[in-house]
């Protein structure tokens, strides 16, 4: 019993225990080889550095965080969308998939400029860039998932006579769902960088302009803190999302240890 | 006020130090008591500040002039000219270390340098070279980001770089490089006739609403005065408009920008924001040759210097 | 009154390939309740599959209700031989899924959720499945799944029900028990049903008609009908007439093994 | 038959003809709103900078080809590792999975650096890049794969006494498949993308390197040039895994219209 | 010489929850050959499970060979209820899993694979799927289904032999020809085994012993010794004293279900 417990305790508290872990190994890199700190600051001065810029740093996360978030709802959308298009319809899978793979071995970076054109610096090519950069994982899983549906499940609702939008809302999608979900933790990370890197191109805005701006006044210590916010905030996400992913993905999961997902 | 006009202007680099007249100049209301209602945006570098003023997404900009040249030899009929010549040299220079033993451009020779491809110093190095009687290809480049440029210096990776003067100067300091152990070769002292960064406005802007343009010359023009007068409280608007600037740092740039770009033998006598039109023709001409462009703008194409406000108006008190 | 009508329908799942069908044709009045009966991978669930459109039979015709079929129908209720209830659903939420898709429950579903869901349970209660309403699928026990899945064939009352091997999995006494429920709701309410089974007794005991088809590829080898009066108690089962018909067509059975 | 035919044909075709039409509509938009050369060139004149540089551009190209695939091997290779660890392991899922999102949400283009101090200029901060911005899709998705394996396929191994490395290697893989498959789609436009951006902060060499150089003299043709050959590598290393995926993972979409996958 | 004991054994899948099966004590012989019927969900296929170690009691032993299981055993062999075929491995593979797994076939695989090739040939051949070797499951019928499944249950030689309702899904004759060739085996090289099945004829035909489970929680109610004679034609079937048998535990059930 004693065992079992401290089992689950290790697998409750291990998270944070391993940020523990790796901060201390990192200070005492930083301290043990004297790295300098415009190359890597030790996590004690970074964390300086982020107690003493605390408000400005919660601004411009703030905006990133909006930004993405807007950017990310618009992937998710289109990137369902346009998954059961490619999924359930083999002309657009055949004529599409291979542009948009295409498309999406280009660095969204290249784009900001145009955007900036249409849309002036700030939040909107923040946005796009974040949408741009983070639909293709939710595309491509949401297409995976319907294109291995098991056609046995598919068959029960089509001999009920079920149309196409049917199968698709009652066993396409709900049978896709871990794909969805899947794609979603590699989105969300995608959409904070998106973002960020949008802002450090084109916005006086923002965790990515406070790491240009930061990087621009020596400042690494407030560079690194920065990125440990974007850090934070997708970490914040990634639970928010694993959490639904447990209410409605139980059935996948039903074969793991209770206490993994 | 009956009507303001407004006008969008991008900044070339971040808020820093040399943007402090352009700041003040909003927060003091010198923009609005010209009847301009003005934004000011931070840029990416001197060829997106350039491109956003020439698809009219801003109306105008601060630039380096060179990236003015080139845009303006590639598209002749945009109409883009420069308005006030900020800096009456370019900034750009040589960085390299004493333990290098280099002292002069000759000693650059089979060395390796480290800038980014779009550098203004690396793009001009074949004006530095002729200047000082050296080959185009006697120098190995290494393409590297701005961030790094310094730090592979300050670790002795490279013999040297190129850079602006009063950033690299900084950046090397802050990498723990004593002012003592560097060699500056600041191209300007060097030969090199280059004009340094202007504002430059589209021209839409200049046809439809010239007296704005002038406008905006003018406040800007007083609130540089004030800059120079007295540069401890003109960054203050720096850190108010962006408070993660160390004010303390962008002092000491904006200082040294001052110094060596602004007060010049040049501005000293003909007033700030002016050039000379034989300079003007000397620096085209040596940026053609430098970027390998395939026309030479005239020179009255690309400076428009009706835009100037008063000479009396622009010159320094001593 | 035709309902459902295979005209000399051939089927190979591979283009150019082996038959699993071949040449059948038979045709189901309305309210006629048929069993089909064959050896192990004769073609029996892919009848099931040409009547309900999921599959298109390579030659010939299939017609329900004097249309050709081209495409699934949505007069159907099927239970599939694997019960395929969806893992993501409860069993109630299983059986409900026909009202959620086949009209005119399906726009009724919103004001009567109620009403059918009370109709979902009553007939879980049938089947005996009280209790196990708010399970999952996979918490069911394998003859637990045979029955959701009955009852989701069943639920929205379909002119044709085709149920293939749906007692496979019960023990005896379950299933004769299903036999008589399914029996009182066709003598209630008539509809037509095809009923794939193994078991001679179940398929004499419920059906007007039986099928008998022949090894791979599928053929339809003898049509038989049984003549017993309705409605049949278990007890018909102990008669000699019943024994009599059971032993007929385990004859036919046993002579196409031989061939 | 006619009819049939013709549908085959389209599906075929779909791909080069939705091409050559985006191709025609970015021209007469170029053309017809007279959008300028420096902001976004006509694909006739991306097309004569690319033939008239034919040279550097394949030498460039191939470079990043190279630094590519390397990066994305070692993402792949890393991928399914710690994939299988976090899918097996409830304490490595909850130790590690939060932080693994963290890190992905940082601009992997800030560490190039860090890379480039230690590694010198060049290709092995691009291998590198290219690997630390792939491997997670190939995590997420291989942990996704494993987790929601059917406990049923699963109880077939273990009645047989097989172990859990067997476990994994006769269900889990083979079940994680399409997961593992639809990841490499993302992972491998996002080891472009790394690659170049490398290139792009510190190379001589590469699409990166060649789209700053042609950037900083406003070629902006030839920096769609460089665009389109990343975009076609993109393309190429696709319809490889579709074919690898088509001849691996039949089972899986069986469902699906022949023609489709 | 006892080689599968049950002391005392319940289990519920819930912690805290129903009970699946309640107080089960049973033992099993070497080379026994045991059946257990039941109601449907009264636990048979939990029964299975706790025998081969997939899931632990809640309460009570369960020992193999005298040792208590901790754990999925390595010298079982096992038909699932669903025949849960691997879907990506052609029906051969699926019979050659156990081979790639199991000791001493698995050290010997590389140097022996064209002959335990030609075994699961041999052994499919046998079940009458000669000739869909090279196909998928999803190829396959239900029945066909099943039958690759038993032929993997059996292909490496198992001690203990664990059969769920193997012969469900298949006609009388294919049935009856697996129960003789499943009796052939274990006479040839014995082996023990359990089996799960509703058809009485089938538990009577086969086994030594046969127990009687109760509805859910299931317990053991009744435990059966036929004593016919071995070997046991397929005649027997029609003798008086197997229909008697077959009576008993009929009734046996048959009394279950009233209480
Ligand atoms: N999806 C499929 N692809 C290819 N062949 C198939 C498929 N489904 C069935 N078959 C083949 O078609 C034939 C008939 O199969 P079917 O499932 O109709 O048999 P059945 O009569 O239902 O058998 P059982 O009583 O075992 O369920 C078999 O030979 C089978 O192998
Ligand atoms: N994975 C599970 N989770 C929760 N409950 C389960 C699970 N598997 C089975 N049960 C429950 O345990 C009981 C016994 O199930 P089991 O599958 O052992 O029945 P069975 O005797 O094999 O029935 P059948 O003859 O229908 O196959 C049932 O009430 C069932 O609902
Ligand atoms: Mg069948
Ligand atoms: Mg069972």
């Amino acid at each position: 019993m004693m065992v079992f417990n401290r089992r689950k305790f290790l697998i409750k508290h291990a998270s944070w225990m391993l940020i523990v872990f790796l901060l201390l190994v990192w200070e005492m890199i930083c301290v043990g080889f004297n790295v300098p700190e415009y190359l890597f600051p030790a996590p004690s001065s970074v964390w300086a550095s982020g107690v003493d810029r605390w408000q400005p740093i919660m601004m411009h996360a703030w905006q990133t965080f909006f930004t993405t978030l807007v950017g990310f709802a618009i992937a998710v959308v289109v990137g369902v969308v346009l998954g059961v298009a490619v999924g359930t319809y083999p002309i657009v899978y055949k004529a599409f998939y291979p542009l948009l793979v295409g498309f999406n071995s280009i660095p969204k970076v290249a784009f900001v400029p145009v955007l900036v054109v249409w849309f002036g610096i700030g939040t909107v090519p923040a946005i796009l860039t974040a949408f741009l950069i983070s639909f293709f994982p939710v595309l491509v899983n949401v297409a995976t998932g319907l294109a291995t549906l098991e056609p046995e499940l598919e068959d029960v609702l089509r001999s009920l006579g079920a149309s196409k939008l049917d199968i698709l809302r009652k066993v396409g999608l709900p049978r896709a769902l871990p794909y969805f979900f899947a794609s979603l933790k590699v989105a969300i990370t995608l959409a904070f960088v998106g973002s960020v890197i949008s802002e450090t191109v084109a916005s006086n805005m923002g965790i990515g302009y406070l790491m240009m701006a930061a990087s621009s006044s020596m400042d690494m210590a407030l560079v690194f803190a920065g990125l440990i916010v974007i850090g934070i905030m997708g970490v914040v996400m990634y639970e928010l999302f694993a959490w639904t992913e447990k209410r409605f993905t139980r059935w996948a999961n039903r074969g793991v240890n209770n206490t993994a997902i | 006020q009956a009507s303001t006009t407004k006008i969008n202007f991008t900044l070339d680099w971040r808020f820093e130090g040399p943007s402090a007249p352009f700041l003040m100049a909003l927060d003091k209301g010198y923009f609005l008591q010209e009847g301009l209602e003005v934004t000011i945006d931070s840029g990416n570098g001197s060829a997106g500040a350039v491109t956003r003023v020439a698809t009219g997404a801003y109306d105008m900009g601060f630039a380096d002039f060179s990236a003015l040249v080139e845009y303006a030899a590639a598209n002749p009929e945009s109409g883009m000219q420069a308005v006030y010549m900020l800096y009456n040299q370019t900034p750009a220079a040589v960085f390299t270390l004493k333990e290098f033993n280099i002292n002069t451009p000759a000693d650059l020779v089979g060395k390796t340098l480290a800038a980014p491809v779009f550098d203004g110093g690396r793009k001009a190095w074949p004006a530095f070279a002729a200047n000082n009687d050296l080959a185009v290809d006697s120098v190995t480049w290494q393409s590297v980001d701005p961030a790094i440029r310094e730090t592979l210096l300050a670790r002795r990776q490279v013999d040297a770089i190129t850079g602006f003067y009063f950033t690299s100067l900084l950046n090397l300091e802050a990498r723990g490089v004593s002012l003592d152990d560097i060699v500056v070769m600041p191209y300007a002292d060097y030969g090199v006739a280059l004009y340094g960064n202007a504002i430059i406005a589209s021209q839409k802007m200049l046809i439809e609403n010239p007296e704005a343009v002038a406008g905006f010359n003018r406040a800007f023009n007083k609130a540089l005065i004030e800059t120079i007068a007295d540069p401890e409280s003109a960054v203050k608007f720096v850190s108010k408009r962006d408070p993660l600037v160390k004010e303390s740092l962008e002092l000491r740039r904006l200082t040294l920008a001052l110094d060596a770009q602004v007060i010049t033998d040049e501005t000293r006598t003909e007033g700030l924001g002016v050039v000379t039109m034989e300079r003007l023709k000397r620096s085209i001409d040596e940026a053609v040759s430098s970027f390998n462009l395939s026309r030479t703008p005239t020179p009255e194409s690309l400076f428009n210097m009706a835009m100037l406000p008063e000479k009396s108006t622009r010159m320094m008190q001593n | 009154m035709v309902f459902v009508e295979f005209e000399d329908v051939s089927l190979a799942y591979e283009e150019g390939g082996d038959l699993a069908i071949k040449d059948i044709s038979l045709s189901v009045k309305q309210n006629e309740f048929i069993a089909v009966v064959g050896p192990s991978g004769c073609g029996k669930s892919t009848l099931m599959k040409l009547v309900s459109g999921l599959t298109e039979p390579t030659s010939g015709y299939v017609y329900i209700d004097g249309r050709q079929i081209g495409g699934p129908q949505k007069c159907i209720g099927m239970a599939f031989q694997a019960s395929n209830l969806l893992p993501w659903r409860t069993t109630l939420e299983n059986v409900m899924l026909p009202l959620e898709i086949v009209q005119p429950y399906r726009s009724q579903l919103r004001r009567k959720r109620q009403e059918f869901e009370a109709m979902a349970m009553a007939l879980l209660e049938r089947v005996g499945l009280k209790g196990w309403e708010h399970k999952y699928p996979w918490e069911l026990s394998g003859g637990m799944q045979q029955r959701a899945s009955i009852c989701r064939a069943l639920i929205h009352k379909p002119q044709l029900l085709m149920l293939d091997e749906p007692f496979g999995a019960l023990d005896a006494f379950t299933r004769e028990e299903l036999w008589c429920m399914l029996q009182e709701l066709w003598q209630e309410q008539p509809f037509t049903v095809i009923l794939v089974t193994h078991d001679l007794r179940e398929a004499v005991f419920l059906a007007d008609t039986v099928y008998v088809m022949s090894k791979s590829p599928g053929q339809i080898l003898v049509k038989r009908d049984i003549d017993i009066e309705r409605p049949r108690p278990l007890s018909v089962t102990y008669t000699e007439p019943f024994a009599a018909q059971v032993h007929v067509l385990r004859e036919h059975i046993g002579s196409i093994r031989q061939s």
